[in-house]
Parts: C-alpha cells; sequence; structure tokens
C-alpha cells in the first residue's frame, strides 16, 4: 500500500515538474538534430546560434529572449513530438531549426495550426515550397532542388557528358536528383538511391563498383551528414579519383573537411561542389561572422552554421520593428518577409514562398594559409536564382 | 476383441532401429503390461502410439479405426490417451484447474470467449468427481507443484481419465512412489479395467504381476513375446532375455 | 486489506488517474500533457494486446509494431487520397471505413502470418515474427506515393458520421480525442481480462505451460493461438488508427524493431501477471520518456540503465514489486 | 552483362559475408551454447571499432589501433560477462533481449559522450590504401585483407571447434547443454570464454569495417539483426552453419541491391524499378528466412544431437 501511494506521489511529481516557469519574454524554439550521427550538423547549428545569442546580448527588441533547443533524434515523429511540446508547452513564440526535409514536413502543420511561424534553418522540400506553401513558413536556406540545379549548370560548363549520380532515398535526396536532371545538358548513366534513416546504408562498395563500370565522365553525389566523410572514404579507396571527377551537393563541408585531411583523403583537393555560400563569400556581415566562430570555437562554421545564424538574426530584426512583440502573427509576418538584417549572403530577399532568392557559387576544396582544408569560391553559377516551385505557391 | 493393434510398427534413429516390426494387440477390459529393459523402446513405442512420433512404416488401429495418419490432439479425441513417465502436469494450475481443464479438454471445443471458465459447474462437478476417485479432493485448491511426488503420479492419472479414454496407456505410473502410495495405486487401476483398457509400461514386477492380464516384452526394438501374463512370464527365452537378468 | 481488494484498489486507482491527471493539467494550462496522456493510452492499449500473447499465450512476438503501422496507414492513405485524389474506392475521411480497413488488414495479416510464425517455437518464433514485421517496415518505405521513409502526413482526424453531427462528437478537439482514447482502452481492458479468464484463455494458459500435455489431452493449440494472434493483431491495429489521428503523421518508424521491443518491455515493466500490467508498464515508460529527456539530452543511459535494472532485479515488474510488499 | 562488374560485386558479397560472420561467430556460439539472445553484441562491434579508431589517431598506427581495440573489447566483454551477462543465462529469452537492449543504448550513449557524436574515420596505412590487381580486375587492397583476415579467422575457429578439447566442449555444449554439467566441466570459464571470444570477434569485425565506413554510433544496431538473421537461417550453434548463412546473405543483400533494379526495369518502368529495387532488396533476406524457417526450423546445418 505505501508502495502504491509512494508511486502515485512520483508520478505525480514527475508531473509537476515541468511546471518551473521560464524567465526569458520572447522564446524561441530551435528543433535539430542532438543525439545520433546527424548530431554533428546539429552541433554546429546549435554553436552558430549560442553564437548569435551572444552578439546580440541575450536580446532583441528591446525585451531579453532564449533559444530552447530540441532533439529531434534524426526521426520525423520525434521532430514532430518536440515541436508539439515546443508550441503547447513552452508556449515559444517562433520555431526555428529543421535539417531534415522529412522532419520539416511531418512538423510544420503542429506549427501552423497554431498560427505561429516556423523557420527552416536547412530544409527546403519542394512540397513546402510550391503547392504546400504557407504565409507561415520562412526559410533562410535554399529549395533542395537549387543547389543540384547550379550543380547540373557547373557540369555543363566543366564540359560533363555523362553523369552517374548517387543520393539516399528520402526526400532530399530524390529532389537533388530531380534538381541535377533539371539543369543537367549531358545523359545520365546511372543512379543509385541508398538506404537513408537510422540505418543508414554506409558501405558504397556495389554501388561505386557499378558507376565505374558505367564508364561515365563524372560522379554526382549527395550523402550529407557522416554518410559524406563514409563515402569518400570509399570513393578514394575505390581509386576512382583522376578515374572518375567527382562533384558533390552538400556532401563535404567544414564539419567534415578536418576528418578528411588527419585521415589523408587527398584525393579529394581541387574537387568541386555547388553552394550559395562559402566561409569566403565576399560579404562583410559573412566575414565577420566566420572570423567569430572560429575565434569563439576554433573551427571554420559550415553552411549548416550560417544559415541558422542568419535564422536568429532575421527574427531579431523582427523583434526589433515590432519592439519585441510577438503576440500578432500577421505583423511578424509582416517583418520578417522584409528580411531586413545583415544576412551573411549580402542581399537578403524572399521570394513569394518565403524562400531566399540568391547566387549559387562553385566551390572548390583548397588548403587555407595555416594548411588547413577548406573551401573557396571559384564562379557564380546562378545569380539571383529563384526556385522553380515558387510558380506552384499560390502566395 | 482387439481395442488397440499395431502391424509392423519400425521406428529408426539414425542407424538404431528403436521399434522392429511390432505388431501388438490389446485386447477389451484387460490390463496389458509391456515390460523389457531400459532402452528395449518401450517409451518409442508409446510415442508412436499415441501420435507424438511418427513410424517410419507400419500401421495403429483403435478398433477398426487406422490411426496411423491421425496426429496426437486427433487421436486423444478417438480415445486413446496416455500418461507421462515424468509427472507432466500444469504447474501454475491449481490441482482442480488441471483436472477441470482436462474436462474441458474432453468437452468438445474451446471456442467460447465471454463466460468465465472458472465458475463452470459441469466442469468442477466433473473434477471434483474425478480427484474424489483419486483421493485428492482435499488438495483441489493448491498448485500442482506443492503436491507430494505420488500425489502429482495421481494427479497425472485423474487428468488422463477426464479425457474418457477407451484405451489408456500408462508410461511408468509407480515410477518413484513408495510401496504404500504403490499398492494404493494398483487398488485403482484394478477397479479401472471395468471402464477401460490398459496398456501398462511399468519396472516394477510386483505391480506388473499384480495388475496384468496379458503380457507383453519388448527387447531391442522386437517384441519377443505376446500373450496372457500367467503363460509369457513362464517362457524361457522371456526369463533368458528379461526376468532372468533382472531375478 | 486482503489481495484481491488491494488489486481491485490499485487498478480502480490507475483507472481514476488517468481520467483526472491529464484534465487537471489542461485546467492547469499544460495542454501538453494531454497530447502525453493520450500517447500514453494509445499505447497502453497496444501493449495490452500484445499482452494477450506475451503474457496470456506466453508468445513473445517480436513484431508487434508492425499491426500498429498498419493500423496507421489505414488512416493515413485513404486521407491522403481524399485530400489529393485518386483512388476514389479507397479515400474517404469516414473513421468508421478506416476502422474496418484496419480491422480487415490487420485481421488478414495476422492470420497469414500467424499461420506461418506458429509452425516455430521460442526464438524463432521471435525472430520470424520480427521477419515479417521488417517486411511492412521496408513494403511502407518503398511506398514513394506515400511518402516512403518521410512517411505521411494526416491533414484531417477520421469523421464519424453519425456521431459527429448528432452529438457534437468531433475528434478534432483534443480532449474528446483523449476520451475517445480512454474509452477503448477500456473496452480493450475488457475485452482482455474476460479472454483471459475463458475457456478460450484457458486453452492459451495451459498451452503457455505444458504443450505436450495440452496435445495428450486431445487440444491442438495451434488454432487456438491464431486466434489469439488474430485478435491481438487487429486491436494492436485499432492502436495504429487511434495513433495516427492522435499525430496527423504516418511513417514507416512506427514499425521499427525496437518499437516492438518497447511494447514487450511496457509489459514487463509493468508486470506480465495482471492485465493493468500494459497500462502501468506504457506510463511509467512514456513518462519516464519525458521527464528524463527534459533533464539531459543523453537520457538512453539512464533509460537503459532502469530497463537493465527492472530485468534483473524487478522480477514482476512495478505491479510484482507491490504485491511482493503485501507478501512480506 | 558486364562479368568484371558482377565479379567485383561477388567480392563486395564475400566482404560483407565475412563481416557477418564475425559478427555471427560469436552470436550463434552464444545462443547455442548459454541460449543467450545477446543484441548487445552489436555494441562489441561499434566499440571495437572507436577504440581501434582512437587508438589508431592517438599513436598514428593502424596496427597498434587494431591491437588496443581488441585487447580493449576483451577487457570489457570480460568486465560486462561478469557483472550482467552471467546473471541473465538463466532467464528466458524475453529477459535476454531487452537487458541487452538496455546495454545498447549505455553503450550508444557512452560512445557519445566520451568520443563525440561526428564517428571517427580510421587513417589506414598508405601499404593498404592502394589498388590491387587481380586479371583484369582492380580492387582495394583493403577489401582484400578483410576478406583475408576473415577466412583466417573462419578456418581459425573451425580448427579451434573441430581440434581441439575446448573445441569439444563446446560443440558438446551447443547440441546438448546438460551434457556439459555431467563432463564435470567448470560451465562459468567456458561460458566466459565463450562471450569474450565472440565480443572479440565482433570488435574485429567492426574495427575492420570502420576504415571503409567510419566509426559511427549505433553501426552495429542495423547490422545485428540481419546477423540474427544469419544464426536462424544457419542453425543456432552451428559455426559451419553460420559461415554459409553468412555467405548466402552476403550475397544475397549485395547482388540484390546492385542488379535488382536491372532486373525489375526489364518488366516494369525505369522509375518505379529504381525506388522499388532498394525496398524489395532489403525484403528479400527475412523472406529467406522466413522460407527458410517453415521448410527446416532448426535451420540449414543445426547442431547434431539436440
Amino acid at each position: 500500500m505505501k508502495k502504491t501511494i509512494a508511486l502515485s506521489a512520483a508520478l505525480t511529481c514527475a508531473c509537476a515538474l515541468p511546471l518551473a516557469a521560464n524567465a526569458a519574454d520572447i522564446k524561441i524554439g530551435f528543433v535539430t538534430t542532438l543525439t545520433t550521427g546527424g548530431a554533428v550538423i546539429g552541433n554546429d547549428m546549435r554553436d552558430a546560434v549560442n553564437l548569435a545569442v551572444e552578439q546580440l546580448d541575450s536580446k532583441m527588441g528591446g525585451k531579453s529572449f532564449e533559444i530552447l533547443f530540441e532533439d529531434d533524434g534524426f526521426k520525423p515523429e520525434i521532430g514532430k513530438q518536440v515541436t508539439e511540446k515546443l508550441i503547447k508547452e513552452d508556449n515559444v513564440d517562433i520555431v526555428a531549426g529543421y535539417i531534415w526535409s522529412n522532419v520539416l514536413m511531418a512538423s510544420y502543420k503542429s506549427v501552423t495550426r497554431a498560427d505561429k511561424v516556423i523557420i527552416s534553418a536547412n530544409a527546403g522540400p519542394s512540397a513546402i515550397a510550391g503547392k504546400l506553401c504557407n504565409e507561415n513558413f520562412f526559410s533562410t536556406s535554399w529549395q533542395n532542388n537549387q543547389t543540384p540545379m547550379a550543380m547540373g549548370e557547373l557540369l555543363n560548363a566543366r564540359g560533363v557528358k555523362s553523369l552517374y549520380m548517387m543520393a539516399p532515398n528520402y526526400a532530399a535526396g530524390k529532389d537533388m536528383v530531380a534538381g541535377v536532371e533539371r539543369s543537367f545538358k549531358g545523359e545520365f548513366v546511372g543512379k543509385d538511391l541508398t538506404k537513408w534513416g537510422a540505418d543508414a546504408q554506409l558501405d558504397f562498395s556495389a554501388e561505386l563498383a557499378k558507376a565505374k563500370a558505367s564508364g561515365a565522365d563524372g560522379l554526382a553525389v549527395f550523402y550529407p551528414g557522416k554518410a559524406g566523410g563514409a563515402f569518400i572514404q570509399q570513393y578514394q579507396q575505390a581509386g576512382l579519383n583522376g578515374v572518375l571527377p567527382l562533384y558533390t551537393i552538400f556532401t563535404i563541408d567544414s564539419l567534415s573537411l578536418p576528418k578528411l585531411q588527419e585521415a589523408n583523403m587527398d584525393g579529394i583537393v581541387g574537387s568541386e561542389m555547388s553552394s550559395f555560400w562559402a566561409p569566403d563569400l565576399d560579404v562583410p556581415a559573412n566575414k565577420a561572422f566566420v572570423a567569430a566562430f572560429k575565434e569563439k570555437y576554433g573551427r571554420y562554421p559550415s553552411h549548416y552554421g550560417a544559415q541558422s545564424y542568419d535564422a536568429i538574426n532575421l527574427i531579431a530584426s523582427a523583434a526589433d520593428a515590432l519592439g519585441g512583440d510577438f503576440s500578432d502573427t500577421a505583423k511578424v509576418r509582416e517583418a520578417l518577409k522584409k528580411a531586413d538584417f545583415d544576412s551573411i549572403r549580402g542581399d537578403f530577399e524572399f521570394g513569394n514562398n518565403h524562400m531566399p532568392i540568391q547566387n549559387f557559387y562553385a566551390r572548390k576544396i583548397v588548403a587555407d594559409e595555416n594548411g588547413d582544408w577548406t573551401t573557396s569560391i571559384t564562379k557564380t553559377v546562378l545569380e539571383n536564382h529563384q526556385d522553380v516551385f515558387a510558380a506552384e505557391c499560390k502566395l | 476383441m482387439s481395442v488397440l493393434r499395431t502391424e509392423q510398427l519400425t521406428k529408426r534413429f539414425g542407424g538404431v532401429t528403436a521399434t522392429d516390426s511390432v505388431s501388438l494387440s490389446l485386447s477389451e477390459h484387460r490390463v496389458h503390461a509391456l515390460i523389457g529393459p531400459n532402452g528395449a523402446g518401450k517409451t518409442t513405442l508409446i510415442a508412436q502410439l499415441s501420435g507424438e512420433l511418427a513410424p517410419d512404416s507400419g500401421q495403429v488401429f483403435l478398433g477398426d479405426k487406422n490411426i496411423t495418419k491421425l496426429n496426437e490432439p486427433a487421436r486423444v479425441r478417438a480415445g486413446l490417451c496416455r500418461t507421462f513417465q515424468i509427472s507432466s502436469l500444469f504447474h501454475q494450475f491449481s490441482v482442480r484447474e488441471n483436472v477441470a481443464f482436462s474436462v474441458q479438454a474432453e468437452s468438445g471445443h474451446s471456442y467460447r470467449f465471454w463466460s468465465k471458465v472458472a465458475n463452470n459447474k459441469t466442469l468442477n462437478t466433473r473434477a471434483d468427481n474425478l480427484l474424489e476417485t483419486l483421493g485428492l479432493l482435499d488438495k483441489a485448491n493448491v498448485t500442482a507443484t506443492s503436491l507430494s511426488h505420488g500425489e502429482q503420479r495421481q494427479l497425472e492419472i485423474a487428468m488422463a481419465l477426464a479425457s474418457k479414454p477407451s484405451v489408456l496407456m500408462l508410461d511408468e505410473p509407480m515410477a518413484g512412489m513408495g510401496a504404500e502410495e504403490s499398492s494404493r495405486l494398483i487398488e485403482l487401476l484394478k477397479t479401472l479395467k471395468s471402464e477401460t483398457t490398459l496398456l501398462l509400461v511399468e519396472h516394477d514386477m510386483d505391480a506388473v504381476f499384480a495388475l496384468a492380464d496379458d503380457l507383453s516384452v519388448l527387447v531391442n526394438g522386437c517384441l519377443i513375446a505376446s500373450g496372457v501374463a500367467a503363460e509369457v512370464r513362464t517362457r524361457p527365452d522371456v526369463i533368458d532375455a528379461y526376468l532372468g537378468v533382472s531375478a | 486489506m486482503d489481495s484481491t481488494n488491494a488489486r481491485r484498489f490499485g487498478s480502480g486507482l490507475v483507472l481514476v488517474l488517468l481520467l483526472t491527471v491529464p484534465f487537471l493539467m489542461l485546467y492547469l494550462g499544460k495542454a501538453f500533457w494531454l497530447d502525453i496522456f493520450t500517447r500514453l493510452v494509445i499505447l497502453a492499449i497496444a501493449a495490452s494486446s500484445l499482452s494477450l500473447l506475451l503474457s496470456v499465450a506466453g508468445l513473445p512476438s517480436f513484431g508487434h509494431a508492425a499491426y500498429l503501422g498498419l493500423g496507421a496507414y489505414a488512416v493515413g492513405i485513404p486521407v491522403y487520397f481524399a485530400t489529393y485524389g485518386g483512388a476514389d474506392w479507397l479515400a474517404s475521411y469516414n473513421g468508421w471505413w478506416h476502422l474496418v480497413l484496419t480491422i480487415s488488414v490487420c485481421g488478414l495479416f495476422a492470420l497469414v502470418t500467424g499461420a506461418i510464425s506458429l509452425r516455430t517455437r521460442g526464438v524463432h518464433f521471435i525472430m520470424i515474427t520480427m521477419a515479417f514485421s521488417q517486411m511492412i517496415f521496408y513494403l511502407l518505405v518503398s511506398l514513394e506515393e506515400f511518402g516512403g521513409d518521410d512517411g505521411l502526413s494526416v491533414d484531417l482526424r477520421s469523421e464519424f458520421l453519425g456521431l459527429d453531427k448528432r452529438f457534437g462528437f468531433n475528434i478534432e478537439e483534443p480532449w474528446i480525442f483523449y476520451l475517445l482514447c480512454y474509452g477503448v482502452l477500456l473496452v480493450v481492458l475488457f475485452i482482455v481480462s474476460r479472454l483471459r479468464h475463458s475457456h478460450f484463455g484457458r486453452v492459451l494458459a495451459a498451452a503457455k505451460q505444458n504443450e505436450t500435455r495440452v496435445r495428450a489431452l486431445g487440444v491442438n493449440p495451434y488454432g487456438y493461438r491464431l486466434f489469439a494472434f488474430v485478435i491481438a493483431g487487429i486491436i494492436g491495429g485499432v492502436a495504429g488508427f487511434l495513433y495516427a489521428n492522435f499525430s496527423y503523421f504516418v511513417s514507416p518508424g512506427m514499425v521499427e524493431w525496437t518499437r516492438s521491443g518497447e511494447l514487450m518491455f511496457m509489459i514487463i515493466l509493468g508486470g506480465a501477471s495482471s492485465i493493468f500490467g500494459p497500462v502501468v508498464g506504457a506510463a511509467c515508460f512514456v513518462l519516464l520518456e519525458h521527464v528524463l529527456s527534459r533533464i539531459t539530452l543523453f537520457w538512453h543511459l539512464p533509460f537503459g540503465l532502469l530497463l537493465l535494472g527492472v530485468v534483473l532485479f524487478g522480477r514482476g515488474g512495478v505491479i510484482g514489486l507491490l504485491k511482493r510488499e503485501r507478501d512480506t | 552483362m558486364d562479368w568484371t562488374l558482377v565479379l567485383t560485386q561477388a567480392l563486395n558479397g564475400l566482404q560483407l559475408g565475412i563481416l557477418l560472420f564475425l559478427l555471427c561467430a560469436g552470436l550463434t556460439l552464444t545462443f547455442g551454447i548459454m541460449d543467450l539472445i545477446n543484441l548487445s553484441h552489436a555494441s562489441f562491434y561499434m566499440i571495437g571499432a572507436f577504440l581501434c579508431a582512437g587508438a589508431t589517431l592517438h599513436f598514428d598506427s593502424f596496427l597498434v589501433g587494431v591491437l588496443i581495440g581488441l585487447a580493449g573489447t576483451a577487457v570489457l566483454a570480460f568486465i560486462v560477462e561478469k557483472s550482467i551477462i552471467s546473471k541473465l543465462y538463466k532467464r528466458d529469452h524475453l529477459d535476454q533481449l531487452l537487458a541487452t537492449f538496455g546495454l545498447i543504448l549505455i553503450a550508444d550513449t557512452g560512445v557519445h559522450l566520451v568520443w563525440g557524436p561526428a564517428g571517427m574515420a580510421i587513417p589506414l596505412p598508405d601499404v593498404l590504401q592502394g589498388q590491387t590487381s587481380v586479371g583484369s580486375l582492380v580492387v582495394p587492397t583493403y577489401r582484400l585483407v578483410i576478406i583475408g583476415t576473415g577466412f583466417l579467422i573462419a578456418i581459425g575457429l573451425y580448427w579451434l571447434v573441430n581440434k581441439t578439447r575446448t573445441g569439444m566442449l563446446i560443440r558438446a555444449g551447443a547440441s546438448n547443454r546438460q551434457m556439459l554439467n555431467t563432463l564435470g566441466v567448470n560451465v562459468q570459464v567456458l561460458f566466459s570464454a565463450v562471450f569474450i571470444i565472440g565480443a572479440v570477434l565482433a570488435g574485429l569485425g567492426g574495427l575492420l569495417i570502420a576504415p571503409i565506413t567510419e566509426a559511427s554510433i549505433g553501426m552495429g544496431n542495423d547490422i545485428i539483426i540481419t546477423a540474427f538473421v544469419v544464426i536462424i537461417i544457419g542453425g543456432i550453434g552451428s559455426i559451419k552453419g553460420a559461415f554459409v548463412a553468412a555467405m548466402l546473405i552476403g550475397f544475397i543483400d549485395t547482388f540484390g541491391r546492385a542488379f535488382l533494379d536491372t532486373i525489375f526495369a526489364l518488366f516494369m518502368s525505369v522509375d518505379v524499378a529504381e525506388t522499388a529495387a532498394p525496398a524489395v532488396s532489403a525484403i528479400l533476406v527475412y523472406v529467406l528466412m522466413a522460407i527458410i524457417l517453415v521448410w527446416r526450423p532448426q535451420g540449414l546445418f543445426p547442431p547434431k544431437l539436440r
């Protein structure tokens, strides 16, 4: 009997625990991946967000604010669950973050249904840019198709006639393939969609053998996060550098380069990728961001970090315009839409679907003045580019 | 008239022939004892009769019916039931539940999902009657595990009787029993003759001679003798092969 | 207090807490707790259905999450078609139609896979049930049109025509939906309890203890087990049906083998011997998950330790602990 | 059809088979002898990889990394066996499943806390980096090292199990557990030894694959399910069965992934083929297991005398 009561008491306490109130005036939820292999990206985003918070001195629009980080565990259903929690329990004013397209797709309705604003700091699936676009959705990254479209143009510029492509089998992976297909003028000699998710396929030997046998001029791949490192290792071991030139999309970044350098993967130095950003992008806000990030964390930021940094500063610009009052969502939308802040990409403008209109560049892996590997912009591939799905959006 | 009959029943395990062309016949309302040294194939034979093992060749008949192809539950429903050498009970059930379940098994299918089986008067009354016959009624509410070894053997028989078998095969029912318990069981088994036919596998020769009307001797998988007990036990080859050794 | 009364008191307490606490939290402005309790109750339904196999029949099915997934997609796919067009014969927002689909799909799947799985024993049974649920997992992953790996957003909850208009029974309303789930849980518990104590249940219990003897008494347990397998599958499917409506989202993640393991854990955690074990287990599981993940990002560590502790030292689960206290 | 491609895929299938075998050898023995379902075998696979990665980077030598990885895994296996696993031998399969699942959660989080979430790449020495030509076939040298190591281990295990006294006890235990007690064996020591050998082989599998895929958190959790499929197909407790089934699954999985889309494309649209093929090739393994379980419930090579 005593234990029955003790148990009930324990349960009641467990319920009461979260009742302790949060102090800040403005609360921003930030959903990202902080456990599993995907946490590499999540940690970089968190670091960039914390840098922005520090630079803003935890104040926006004259009010104090705080960021509530939540872990999506790399799973759409968990991402949705924590989003619901941020909205219903923590009562946040805005939700931001989201690395993965599938997590975003599962979660965004929980936010829009509560008539609050959601800002994607990475994921940009086609549905939400087009048919399912929502007035409460904003992005500080890109639509999934844009970077691969830039890749297609880059491949055309480099004279590639036949292409083999590999990507993971999930929404973004398919969007990437579709994007390259849209702008690449040569022929696809093969493509592979590999298993993704918590138990993603990391041994690409079978696919690489097929790619090699296909006789393609180039190999384009999209492998974000830890899969990228694994892919590069195998690309090098299979002796494909020199035989089958590598073009990457969101596969090699500031997160994987130090590791690749440590493992002597020098076959990839000089390989090219398409991106909207690089650490050496010649914009004052970017230079300042990269310098401050390196100062604080001792490494280059990745584009994930850059986008997250932009997301917080975008929110801050809206807070400044509204005097820190986020109670009227219509006004918040209005203020965000102006994008009146110093973005790391220079001028920042939203399209009708609230995706940024922006330049895309070719960037190349080089060693910096200290011998550390980084990426450097070689040419502009697309200028002031708007994603193709914007036309389907009724906003 | 024979109620249970086998024809040329053969079972091999690898190179070992466990039962070798055994042809056995049981007559109605008699106790037929099956004896033989350890490893002679008695348990294998019982297993083939009950349907637990399929023979490599040969037939089994219950009455006129060929039951060789029937599986174990179907043979039980046809009237051929067995007990186990090592008590095989439902240990989490009470003694009454053990027997009541056996009665339930006999009384047709159990696709009844709603009424509480514990409150079923028909099952409980028949179970209690059987327990009374076996002298276990005062233990009806304890769990089967808490019974003594001898009592577990008795419960084993009560459960088999619940199936109303026309032939009951008893695999060493006296194993591990004290002298007093054994003699009580012998008395009980004698009274069963009027209701059923018994196939008795037993090592206790006193029990065998006290009970058996007919006697079969199994050695190395072969049936070396089968017939009226009084005659078989005096046959020289039987004494040589089996009785002589143990005597 | 004797043991039967104590058990009744405990069961009553659980049911009363489940009915009062979420509404108390709602009153206190903690709307999210209604969500947590809804999840809890739905998982309790799933765990109860599994307990019919695991605790009553002694069949350790390691693929029960498949039914959650099938039930969920039986809601997700018709709603998807109703929203975006296509497959007119399937498309519908009608909750009764979803329920019919759930029951027939899960029943059929359980019948076919059960008929095969029940030919095996012990660890082979564990593995073959897991294999079938993995097949469903990869099937759902390959259903490109319904989102594949990414899952499928369900735009609206099922509509129960007839009930909605006449009684204002609109399950879009979270507290009404909670009451619906709670009601289903009560019905499921009642069904499981009845089955457990019926003639049918006694065959399962007997076959769990000593299959050889059951056969020697003339009963072939195969058919009874298959029936239990189908019933458990259907109830598991109903839990999935509710889950899809609850979360507005279905994904193959619901069928991962770890989810099947979690359902088993709930039963062991709560105590396999009691009908309320799975409910208590699901409650502990969901609340622990929530509380631990608030305290630390690395909540899997204490959770793993707890799992280990419960298995090594906590025989009989939470209910067993309570019982043991009375015995001493 | 391009025969070089087929040959390359065959080598890849062989490699996956070898890895599965390394994982399954221990799994099937612990299962056969101790009657233990050990999900946490997956954790030793991961820990072997991480220990090797850490040591390789620290000492700048892959060889030292391998040795430390194996030794570390052995020590850890010893501790875990003594403190936790030994209490599970007499429990039912359900308890074992759950307790060792708990161990996986602990190990995954533990590795995250020690090495961070990023995973670790293992640099290979130059000798192993290059390519080797076998006739017209050019394959990464390191793949050959994995395959060679695997075969050596398989031969070694064959010798251990079939030619030594310990092996005789292992066989006896796998086919009839009660027999061990009657033989007057110190069962506890035998169990510990088998568990540690199994764990070290799993660790070896992990550290061999890590230079290819990187050591990452939860790397063993997906392959462990496949490994269970392998030992069920092979017959629980049989090293020979584990070897044959591992090779079978390795080939089916690899060839399925490589050629199924081409085969499907023969009778359906290319787009459908390309999306259906990965799913179907993932299911193949489970379908095979279901068929084998129905056809031969004891697996292909059940240990005799059971």
